[in-house]
């Protein structure tokens, strides 16, 4: 199944990519292919424990199962509470 | 009327979306960007945006706002790409028949605007360019939290 | 700017005053005149004022906000004379460096402008013209209360 | 001693008149002058419970003591409270 995968912000700067379209052999959570991304961008590591997940443009948890044509985002901590 | 641009926000057509005969009292937020942060000078902005969904997340607060008071009309824009100080980054406009009401729906959308609404930002400051340190969504922080 | 007149208000003009490159929100209120009052059709309002207390009183109210809130600027018009169902009769506009400020110092001075500044409203109505029922202004009420 | 009376909103309907320079001979508290006032213009009457004085643009009390040239208010209910 195919999965797209969208970047944003310093997600976006590291992979230097928009977005990428994934085949996927078996049923994953967003949680464990955010993991995964992260052998291909070491420099994800560090928002392991931060990045939220949006599938199809809805918050969803971690473990949320993608779906064949599923559009996962991965929302780093958003910044609007800083400038307030 | 809700919307995301990457142009400069103009006020007037905003203000315009708020008449209503019936509409006693406007509140208004004018979010800009200022010159300072953490006591560091800010030059400039980047606001970067997850649009799709930006609106979707928008429509839902502006529903909300709808339910919780008894909202004539509401507008709420969002500005993106770069800013400079004293640049508009957003707007919300809301018109209700009493000013209570309107005071409340419209600092209601931006305090839920800042916890939901997927926007990044790259600020540029005197000592170099760094994403603004952000929050974990609302809707999704309590997974982390045990 | 704390501004008595008998024109149409320039919110333009109005906000160019909250600029301000420190200041990151600005809260803005509109009172508009709206069509109804106490479930009946109101076609116009006029606005009658004692001016020179209006303006010492609205002076008062502005120090008082700055003393309790780090306002950047602030604005406050007010317009005397008939106006219209869709006009604009007062706007207040604060900057701040943060939005919680800049909306807790805008409600706090057009609440107690409606306790303390004195203006009077005659409304016309479908039914007649009648003077509209006010309060006794805050700072002397208390000799009515035994 | 003369002190100048301020009429507004209805005040000002009953009275037909904008001020009125007074000449008064003794001390006179701002209430007792609108008690005085009530008959001249007898429709003052039913707002001497609810009338509130000012004097050179300072709210007051009723028992307040005017002095010669002073510039007495007579501050009917303000009305913004019910339009909104």
């Amino acid at each position: 199944m195919t999965v797209k995968v969208l970047f944003f912000a310093m997600l976006r700067e590291i992979s230097q990519a928009d977005e990428l379209d994934l085949e996927i052999e078996k049923a994953i959570s967003a949680g464990d292919l955010f993991d995964a991304l992260c052998n291909k961008y070491p420099d994800f590591e560090k928002y392991k424990s931060i990045v939220s997940f949006a599938v199809n443009s809805e918050y969803c948890d971690r473990s949320q199962v993608l779906n064949d044509g599923d559009e996962l985002a991965l929302i780093p901590p958003i910044s609007g509470g800083r400038h307030d | 009327m809700i919307e995301i641009t990457h142009e400069k926000i103009d006020l007037d057509s905003i203000l315009a979306k708020t008449d209503n005969p019936a509409a006693g009292g406007v509140a208004l937020f004018i979010g800009r960007l200022r010159n300072h942060a953490n006591g560091k000078k800010v030059e400039k902005m980047e606001y970067h945006g997850y649009e799709k969904m930006m609106q979707s997340e928008l429509e839902k607060i502006a529903a909300e706002a709808r339910a919780e008071w008894p909202v004539r009309e509401l507008a709420i824009v969002h500005r993106l790409g770069m800013q400079y100080v004293g640049d508009t980054s957003v707007v919300i406009a809301v018109s209700c028949d009493h000013r209570a009401e309107a005071f409340e729906a419209c600092r209601f959308i931006i305090d839920t605007l800042k916890k939901k609404v997927p926007v990044w930002k790259k600020e540029y400051r005197s000592d170099g360019a760094e994403w603004v340190n952000g929050k974990i969504p609302d809707p999704v922080w309590a997974q982390y939290v045990q």
